[in-house]
């Protein structure tokens, strides 16, 4: 597969104007939750970068952390990048809400919100289930949720 | 004389809505001033159930997702799995799952092209696309064994050959496939009450389509040119050339009209396709209980609504850590509150039909 | 003289009888079981929202009132029609007339807006 | 459907068993319901409630060309309840829409039926073990056919509706153990 992914010298300068940005060995950049939206707005405003179109957003349920995984892809210049973001906080998870940067992280936000119980803050209309009642106790997809299935024993 | 807005519900139970899909709609007479849409009457929870399930028992619940384009549902979970594992899948089976995948957006293609001439008013022409469909599903059950479900892909390959009575049959299909899509130019396409109905209706411009994440044909409604086959070709598309049809003006007409231009580029690509596939093995080597390393994925694919991905956290287990499906019915709907806002309740219909949404995918 | 009327007469009986007599075996035979639950109102599976009972846009009614005004206009056209031949010139003008005269009174509709769906 | 009673009411003129046999032979008193439920059961109306993949089936291919579900007279498709005789349930129930599915059912005018069909309706199907999905349909409401499948061919839909058919000519069938 070839690759799509930034090229070294763009994410050098990423590197140096973001310092707590960490890169992996496949490219993949983790961002502290501090300065989400400062990166976030800087890779799409910014036309080297030119990263207009978020695909994918979604949030794992780890043992010590939450993590939200952002893709994102640049109709220009067709690169791909994948953002990941730990919350430490497992009680109260809160991140910034991307809904003023991209409208489609709109709905799939409030997804994770119903499914995972990650609140999104920053942005009117969240945090609102999508899916389930607004009377449904807790979020299915975290590993802790115990529920009674339908199976017969 | 002030009038006063009620609401009503373009609720689940409703011929038009392909599904159980509301729309709580604010109106004043016949124009919509909010659109509140409420999906979620058909989640089934697929995500947590997949936690509890192997790898390969998975790829049933991937194709109950959008159920009319099933083999591209598999694809793009199994495309993931193999991303995570590493594994290369042989010449002759990356070519079987272009010809199945898009045998399967054309029998998708022919369900969105009949439901929304039903939706417009035109329910012959549903009649029409539904007899064609039959041949285009008697080739992939000759293939699988199953009409709408099919489970047909593995990790690593396909699950068994391509029949030797497929390939006859599928030229067969092919020829005739242009002289479908031309009566169905002529039946709805050329119809002036449905271009009345649907030109400069609910229109979507590039830049709205971009924010908002739109894919598949309703972004490419309004020209952006973005198919994951051509934008960063996966499998063998890169060995098989054809055209990706773009929209002008992003309105309901465009939408539609592509779709039929996509399932004449269909045809194409299976026709190379079936000239070009190799002789060889249909499996990759791949260990009996699939332990993928440690590690996370994320996998595209261009299904017949748009890019449908994969994301997959392994954590060496043999079932899955966390699966999470990009669904483009789900994604496109989330504009549909903005685009609706000022037209009228037919218009609406006409829009949600353009958007072309399977409950099952939006659900997920 | 009365056999002519008779004739219709029967006529418009046994049209009435025929339209009358599906309503009324049907509301005779149908088994007739009404629960709380079936006497709600039906929208689309779940509560209506708000208040039904709205002050709703005047082009409704003016949409139906120009229907009203030119359905009634197509039956005088319809005996007209029938004896066109036979009734000569002088019916003939008559009839433009009556017509220009809804014509005029459409014209005057079509400007004032009343077909425009504001 | 409660079943008529076979009483002739000839017994209530005499009690010599020769005169009511001979008199049940030749006239034959069908209560209005059976003529009826000829009438019904030749004409069912199907109510359009696709809920996920068995609605492409059951709801649409049946009803197309190849399968043609009006050879038998039930393709007359209605979109609200209260012109529907038949309930086809295609699909999974969830929590979410049981609310609707069980109101949708109770606005039905009599005398009604209920199709479930795939094994979502039936029993959950694939997804019994989710927290939102309803293990089956007859949870909520009466069924009186079951046709299983995931989703089921066209053709068993079709033997789903001539069962439901031959329950209405003579409801004694149920008890007869098919097949």
């Amino acid at each position: 597969m070839a690759d799509y992914s930034i090229p070294a010298d763009l994410m050098e300068a990423l590197k140096n104007k973001f310092p707590g940005l960490e890169i992996q060995e496949n490219r993949d950049v983790i961002v502290p939750a501090a300065d989400l939206i400062p990166f976030m707005s800087e890779i799409k405003d910014n036309q080297d970068y030119a990263m207009d179109f978020l695909t994918n957003l979604t949030g794992a349920d780890y043992k010590d952390r939450f993590e939200m995984v952002y893709n994102l892809v640049s109709m220009t210049h067709g690169y791909t990048l994948m953002v990941k973001v730990r919350i430490e906080d497992k009680e109260k998870p809160e991140i910034p809400s991307l809904c003023p940067i991209w409208g489609g992280a709109n709905w799939q936000e409030r997804e994770i919100y119903d499914l995972m119980g990650i609140v999104f803050t920053g942005y009117t209309g969240h945090p609102t289930r999508i899916f389930l009642d607004d009377n449904f106790q807790g979020h299915p997809l975290r590993k802790d949720f115990q529920w009674q299935g339908g199976r017969e024993a | 004389m002030k009038t006063q807005t009620y609401s009503l519900n373009l609720g689940p139970q409703h011929p038009s809505t392909h599904g159980v899909f509301r729309i709580i709609l604010e109106l004043d007479g016949e124009t919509v001033v909010k659109a509140t849409p409420v999906p979620g009457y058909l989640h089934r929870g697929i995500e947590k159930l997949a936690e509890a399930r192997t790898y390969t028992q998975v790829i049933p619940y991937t194709d109950r997702m959008d159920y009319l384009a099933g083999m591209l549902m598999n694809w793009g979970y199994v495309q993931a799995v193999e991303k995570l594992m590493g594994i290369e899948v042989p010449e002759r089976a990356e070519y079987i799952r272009v010809i199945v995948g898009e045998l399967s957006r054309i029998a998708s293609h022919m369900i969105a092209t009949g439901a929304y001439g039903g939706d417009i008013g035109a329910l012959t022409a549903f009649t029409y696309t539904f007899r064609d469909r039959e041949y285009c599903i008697d080739l992939l059950e000759m293939v699988s064994g199953s009409r709408m479900t099919f489970s047909y892909f593995r990790v690593g390959g396909v699950a068994d050959d391509l029949p030797g009575e497929f390939y006859p049959a599928a030229r067969k299909f092919l020829a005739d496939l242009p002289g479908m899509c031309d009566e169905y130019d002529g039946l709805i396409t050329g119809n002036e009450i449905f271009q009345a109905r649907t030109k400069h209706v609910g229109v979507i411009t590039p830049e709205m389509g971009i924010n908002y994440s739109l894919s598949g044909p309703t972004l490419r409604g309004s020209g952006v040119n973005y198919d994951l086959r051509k934008v960063r070709p996966y499998s063998v598309y890169d060995r098989l050339n054809f055209e990706v049809p773009l929209g002008k003006n992003g309105d309901c007409f465009d939408r539609f009209r592509i779709r039929i231009e996509e399932m004449r580029q269909c045809g194409k690509i299976i026709q190379q396709a079936l000239d070009q596939i190799p002789e060889g093995s249909i499996q990759a080597k791949v260990p009996k209980v699939i332990k993928p390393p440690v590690g996370d994925a994320y996998a595209e694919v261009e299904s017949s609504k748009g890019v449908y991905g994969c994301y997959l956290v392994s954590d060496g287990s043999p079932k899955p850590y966390r699966v999470h499906f990009r669904r483009p019915s789900f994604i496109n709907l989330g504009y549909l509150a903005k685009l609706c806002e000022g037209w009228k309740i037919a218009d609406v219909i006409a829009i949600l039909g353009s958007i072309d949404i399977v409950l099952g995918e939006v659900d997920c | 003289m009365l056999s002519d009327w008779g004739a219709v007469f029967i006529f418009f009986a046994v049209a009435l009888a025929f339209g009358a007599g599906g309503i009324v075996t049907s509301f005779l035979i149908h088994p007739r079981r009404p629960t709380a639950a079936k006497l709600t109102t039906y929208e689309c599976g779940v509560d209506t929202i708000g208040p039904t009972w709205v002050q709703f846009k005047t082009s409704y009614f003016l949409y139906a009132l120009l229907f009203v005004i030119f359905d009634v206009e197509t039956i005088y056209l319809y005996p007209w029609a029938v004896k066109f031949q036979s009734l000569g010139l002088f019916a003939f003008i008559e009839m433009i007339i009556f017509l220009f005269i809804l014509i005029v009174g459409l014209w005057y509709a079509w400007k004032e807006g009343a077909l425009e769906w504001k | 459907m409660e079943v008529t009673k076979d009483k002739h009411p000839v017994e209530e003129l005499t009690k010599d068993p020769v005169v009511i046999d001979q008199v049940k032979r030749l006239i034959h008193i069908a209560p209005l319901e059976k003529i009826l439920n000829v009438a019904r059961a030749h004409s069912l109306w199907p109510f359009g409630f696709g809920l996920a993949c068995c609605a492409i089936e059951g709801l649409m291919a049946a009803n197309m060309p190849r399968f043609d579900l009006s050879r038998f007279g039930y393709e007359v498709m209605r979109g609200s309840p209260r012109q529907a005789d038949v309930m086809l349930v295609c699909g999974t129930v969830t929590h979410k829409a049981a609310p609707f599915v069980v109101r949708l059912y109770e606005q039905m005018s009599e005398p009604k039926w209920v199709i479930a069909m795939g094994s979502c309706a039936i029993s959950g199907g694939p997804f019994v073990d989710s927290y939102h999905v309803v293990p089956g349909v007859d949870k909520l409401i009466p069924v009186d056919a079951y046709i299983p499948g995931c989703p089921p061919r066209p053709e068993a839909v079709i033997d789903g509706w001539l069962m439901v058919k031959e329950k209405i000519l003579n409801p004694k069938v149920v008890s007869k153990v098919r097949g």
